[in-house]
């Protein structure tokens, strides 16, 4: 497999880029613009410096946290950002045809991704490394799709996540339609003790994907449908080297207000706030008020894949104001200061993160080859004579070669 | 497959109990029979797609099912083709088994990359574990004399997508049958419905709701012949078999293909025939760059290369945008056009 | 050609349709609803009894509206609808495969029409003869759509009324990208002298249209790029058998919510509020304020096309009370109130409009064949030889019939 | 035609000026400096898509052109491909000639009925009156060992449709030439780059910007021969020279076409060398049912029945979606599979 630096980028050969522009002034305000805490309307528990700061509408939605859930969801965000750096060096290692980083928007998904229910469905996009873990998937099912041995390798059935998707947006009305699913079965407005039969969907997708039909067709079926439907926007602030200025005039949340359903914005470095957040909305969906649409506010600290070369396109002052607000380094120092965690409870986070890692690479390694005839099988579901006959035909050919193929 | 077996359909009263098993349907109604004994034998069967609900769709070919099933299995959706098909996959994921009426031929493109980035290739995406059975059905082709956009023949753009299966009906008997195999089939089919037929009179035919039907992905030899081999599927096969009737006339003897299948396609029999024969003929209202028909012509080249007598020879409508009503009689392959492709392929 | 009848009934034969349903409970409620006012935020002048009232945000945009001008206003919806229903009737007489009634949206359609000027653009949907008049394109100019000779005979360029467009919404995004043109070009913002350079573009679609991803699609990059576009909704309350709660939970102008640009409801019945409230949406766009949404509410008095039966999905009684709201009569009745207008001048009118009928039908039974060359003709601009080999087939055949073919 | 003359393009200075006319160039540099030509000959030539300004797109294709001809001139549009179609449209309409990047392949689809619709359309539509002249680029197919959607080759459905014009480049020399040559036509042109070679340095050819080009809907011999002929286009041309080379060493002489136009197809020079080899493979990646391939396998069947001494055998990507990378060695016609054909050929 050929390295994606070959094709994305001039050979090096080449020299420099001509054009590795400095960015202009309107991108220097907008990524300033950015580092702001994300207007008046942001819902934030833990400020950057993590303190606690009360939420009287979105308190009693993390009322029964413990001590011990807080540090399990510091334990979640440590692990998923190590199995991202760690995917991150396999690629640089040659290891990965490609890796999609996470780094920055681990609490916006371990937020999003805790505040489900096992019996809740999730449709992911193709960075929701941290959504994945929280539905119980080791990121060694990921790595096939970077390295090219398959699309995941999970059981979207048996986690209730589906597998990636890699066209902007139209994932999000194969959602709409699952929640519709869940409604006409009479798995939403239950109550009482049958509430623990109602069950949501979240759909994930960044804020470049807002601008495509798809989306909006989502929208206008969801709300028709009453489906319960939590939309989940990352907004790390780009799609690859467009800020969010191509894609919106008002901050994205607001977009709900066109179709008549509550849109939130939610600190997406805050997993408490992000936890709180997406519990009432699915709590929403669930009794029959959804669909909801949640903004995450985060930013996306590497970049786009690595494949990707940022500093053609932003200022490293952007990355570094939001270094400030580290979704992780936030909850740490609230732990600490609440002496809710000590340095053994650091240390065992630490080895198990190592051990992951570990266990990461060690998977990668022994990756074996996909065999040929992954590519027919499974192509349908019943027989397909023509593609049956061609397959044959090839791995005859093939096997002609003995092997050496 | 996951749905209940076919030959219960329709047995259950109404207007395809077994005591009143065989009726003259035109190919509208047997398509409506279909669908309503298709959602009879299974609850997971949905109907969804603009106005297929209180209005019947304009084509009436769901009429008086979201009256019984309601509103929950008969869907009068948000105008958006792209929801339509995108909603359809999302309810497939849940365990439903959709089938998605497109209003006209050319609205069809709105959906395409649901169709084609989802639809056709989810089941290898997930190795086999998320089934797509959907049904995306069509009503093509022209001679109604409409509008722009409104008589187009998209199945090739189908055909050519690995992951899809296409299929067409021509008649009320297949009609009433391959609808209810499309929707038991656990792969997504594209069904299109010869829409220029729906209500036609003397296309009627004797519907015996408790025969056996043949399987779904098979063609049929309509017409024996020894002249020349002529293939059709969908609104051509008419076509196909007035110029046989015709050509019998002239003492030439035709013989008359029905695909039935586009994809995945199943010469046997086109071989079969060719073998005899020598001479091929393929009929579709579809223009013919890159075509389905190209298809065939090139696959019977292959096959049948010691065996034809003359260059497979096709009759297509043009590579144009679908011409004005006044022009289609035009465009449309007619009876004069394949017989004169018989003799073209005759005096090759 | 086969009469549409044909194609989208079953024969008469069969019977009469077994479930040719009553409306539900909702629809009835449904029905009922829309025949209300339009919620409070609708922009009406006129009353649907005739009365002039006042509206201190948007007199000022009729202020120059003369007595002659509101029976020019008049004399315009007359003849369209005149126009409307002769075409109605030669569709019933087998003239015409189809027609697209527009019956009941004439204010809606002059008012808007009437408010632009000869340099701006407009893209129409196919139910926009109206519109059609108001940029000097003669009824008959429509006709070869709907007889199946052409897709329209007006010139595009010359009287900047694109062609009709039947795919549901995709011309909304084409619109978009004149208008950006229009903008790239510094035909906006001019200001003093120089405003007469400024040009605006406006595009019309349906309440249907607006849950088509093209509309969405095409609010954002209006929005992004602030192009100078009209967004004219006509909400007549339904898309073929859907009434407008099938696409959308809020009032549709409240669309516009969500993109940061204004939207407003206008009595699509009422000519003078209609002309009003486009006047100020296109001064918007031309002073580089747009874009803006419009819903002009109104009603579609009959079928969705001559060959729809909406008998089967809705009331008798909805249609009888926006009878009562009829855009011709209030018009007539406030011009004969306010001595605006005597009887000569509604006969002259009425004359004109059996003249203009007269002539429509004469043209009608004139119209010729196309010649077969047409449907090979201006596919390509540019030489095609495959092309131009069928062509040559095809007519070389032809002709060896005689012509009898 | 409505732009300037092509021979003026790159002759204004900078780095295709007179004095240095000839310049040695990857296929990715020559398409880059193919648009800035273009943009430097008429004003009205615009740029669109995804990341296309500040990052010079993900292919760094457009690289530099925003920082000189400005964001009016270049847009970073939103993330919406239908948008960025349907835009250019309007745009095409007020007299624009706009350049649409589509940044993958697999990514055409959510514009594909604004291709379809309005595109191919309006210039019939309109009996000539609104032309087209709008440029869709397209990088399209495998070997880059990318993740799914981005590895397709979806110019088939292009060729099946009326209206649109579909050329493909396979080296650095074209590129420069064809690119402005489309920007030119006023018909609409689908452009596809085989973009596993924008940036390979062996590619790299020396392209002398005062040549003049051959026109753009030509097919062209690359390589003459006498065993058989074979034609292939973008991406394929290469690996059918590689296969002549090998072949060349068993004493094997084949004829290689690349076909430059896939839309209309020009295949004079095909007719003639198959008169001359009687053996034909054509080699494309993209899957082969009802494909261009297809198309080219029907024509030639015809026009040259009594000269082929075997069928048209096709080497194509197989009827699957595109697999995950480790795969695609396999997916993606090669050296060895076109010499298998050739063999095939030869001992039919
Ligand atoms: C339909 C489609 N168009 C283009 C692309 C190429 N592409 C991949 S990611 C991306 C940017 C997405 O940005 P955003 O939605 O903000 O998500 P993020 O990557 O920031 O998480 C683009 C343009 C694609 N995958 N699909
Ligand atoms: C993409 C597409 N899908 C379906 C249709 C069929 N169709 C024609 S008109 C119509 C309803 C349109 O309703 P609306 O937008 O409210 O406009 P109206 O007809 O009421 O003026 C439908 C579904 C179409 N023309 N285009
Ligand atoms: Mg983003
Ligand atoms: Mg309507």
């Amino acid at each position: 497999m050929s390295s994606p630096e070959t094709w994305t980028h001039p050979e090096p050969r080449e020299g420099p880029a001509a054009t590795a522009a400095a960015p202009t002034a309107e991108q220097v305000i907008a990524g300033l613009r950015a580092t702001s805490e994300g207007g008046p309307e942001l819902v934030q528990l833990l400020t950057p410096e993590g303190e606690r700061v009360p939420n009287p509408e979105f308190d009693r939605y993390v009322a029964d946290v413990t001590a011990e859930d807080l540090r399990n969801l510091y334990r979640d965000m440590v692990l998923v950002r190590r199995a991202d750096r760690e995917a991150n060096a396999l690629q640089r290692q040659g290891q990965l045809g490609i890796w999609v980083p996470l780094l920055g928007q681990e609490a916006a998904q371990i937020g999003a991704g805790r505040a489900m229910r096992p019996t809740d469905m999730a449709f992911p996009s193709y960075r929701e490394h941290g959504i994945a873990w929280t539905r119980g998937i080791h990121p060694k099912e990921l790595l096939g799709i970077f390295r090219g041995t398959d699309n995941g390798s999970w059981d979207s059935n048996a986690t209730r996540f589906h597998p990636y998707c890699i066209v902007i947006g139209n994932q999000v009305l194969n959602a709409a339609g699952y929640a519709m699913g869940q409604r006409f079965e009479g798995r939403v407005g239950n109550s009482g003790d049958a509430d623990d039969t109602n069950e949501a969907t979240m759909v994930f997708f960044g804020d470049g994907a807002t601008s495509q039909g798809d989306v909006h067709e989502g929208f206008v079926w969801a709300a028709v449908y009453d489906a319960p439907l939590v939309f989940f926007c990352q907004n790390n602030q780009w799609a690859i080297s467009e800020p969010t200025e191509r894609q919106t005039r008002l901050p994205l949340y607001q977009r709900a207000r066109g179709y008549g359903f509550p849109g939130i914005r939610v600190d997406g470095n805050d997993v408490l706030a992000t936890l709180a957040v997406t519990r009432w909305a699915l709590d929403e969906c669930r009794h029959g008020n959804g669909p909801v649409l949640i903004e995450a506010f985060t930013y996306r600290m590497d970049a786009h894949t690595t494949t990707d070369d940022p500093t053609r396109y932003r200022l490293s002052d952007e990355l570094e104001a939001w270094k400030l607000k580290d979704p992780i380094e936030r909850l740490r120092v609230n732990l600490v200061r609440h002496e809710n965690a000590d340095q053994a409870f650091f240390d065992s986070v630490q080895a198990d993160a190592d051990a992951l890692a570990a266990e990461l690479r060690d998977y990668c390694f022994n990756m074996g080859e996909p065999p040929i005839e992954q590519m027919f099988n499974n192509v349908y579901a019943e027989p397909n004579p023509v593609l049956d006959a061609q397959r044959d035909d090839f791995l005859a050919y093939h096997a002609s070669f003995g092997g050496e193929h | 497959m996951a749905a209940p077996a076919i030959n219960k359909a329709g047995q259950t009263g109404g207007p395809g109990s077994a005591d009143n098993a065989v009726q003259s349907l035109t190919l509208g109604k047997a398509l409506n029979l279909g669908l309503r004994a298709a959602m009879e034998a299974d609850p997971k069967v949905l109907m969804m797609g603009e106005d297929v609900g209180k209005l019947g769709g304009v084509f009436r070919i769901t009429d008086g099912l979201q009256k019984d099933f309601g509103e929950h299995r008969v869907l009068d959706t948000p105008l958006s083709e792209s929801g339509i098909i995108g909603t359809a996959v999302g309810l497939a994921v849940r365990g439903f088994r959709p089938v998605c009426e497109i209003q006209f031929d050319g609205f069809i493109f709105p959906g395409f990359d649901q169709i084609v980035s989802q639809v056709a290739k989810l089941h290898a995406r997930t190795r086999g574990r998320v089934k797509m059975p959907l049904v995306i059905r069509v009503p093509f082709g022209g001679g109604i004399g409409a509008v722009e956009h409104h008589s187009e023949s998209p199945e090739s753009y189908f055909a050519h997508t690995a992951g899809l299966k296409v299929v067409s009906c021509s008649n009320a008997v297949d009609a009433y049958w391959m609808i209810q195999q499309a929707i038991q089939c656990d792969d997504p089919v594209l069904f299109f419905e010869p829409k220029r037929y729906y209500h036609s009179g003397n296309m009627k035919a004797e519907v015996d709701t408790n025969a056996t039907p043949i399987p779904l992905f098979q063609s049929r030899v309509l017409r024996q012949g020894t002249t020349a081999t002529v293939v059709a599927y969908g609104p051509s096969v008419k076509v196909a078999m007035d110029a046989a009737t015709a050509a019998q006339e002239e003492g030439k003897s035709l013989e008359v293909i029905d695909l039935r299948t586009l994809s995945p396609l199943d010469l046997a029999p086109v071989y079969d025939s060719v073998r005899r024969t020598g001479r091929l003929i393929v009929v579709s209202e579809s223009p013919s760059e890159a075509s389905l028909n190209s298809e065939i012509a090139a696959k019977v080249q292959q096959e049948c290369f010691y065996s034809l007598e003359a260059p497979v020879l096709r009759v297509n409508g043009f590579d144009v945008p679908y011409p004005p009503a006044k022009l289609e009689e035009h465009f449309l392959p007619d009876l004069d056009r394949v017989l004169d492709a018989v003799d073209r392929s005759l005096a090759w």
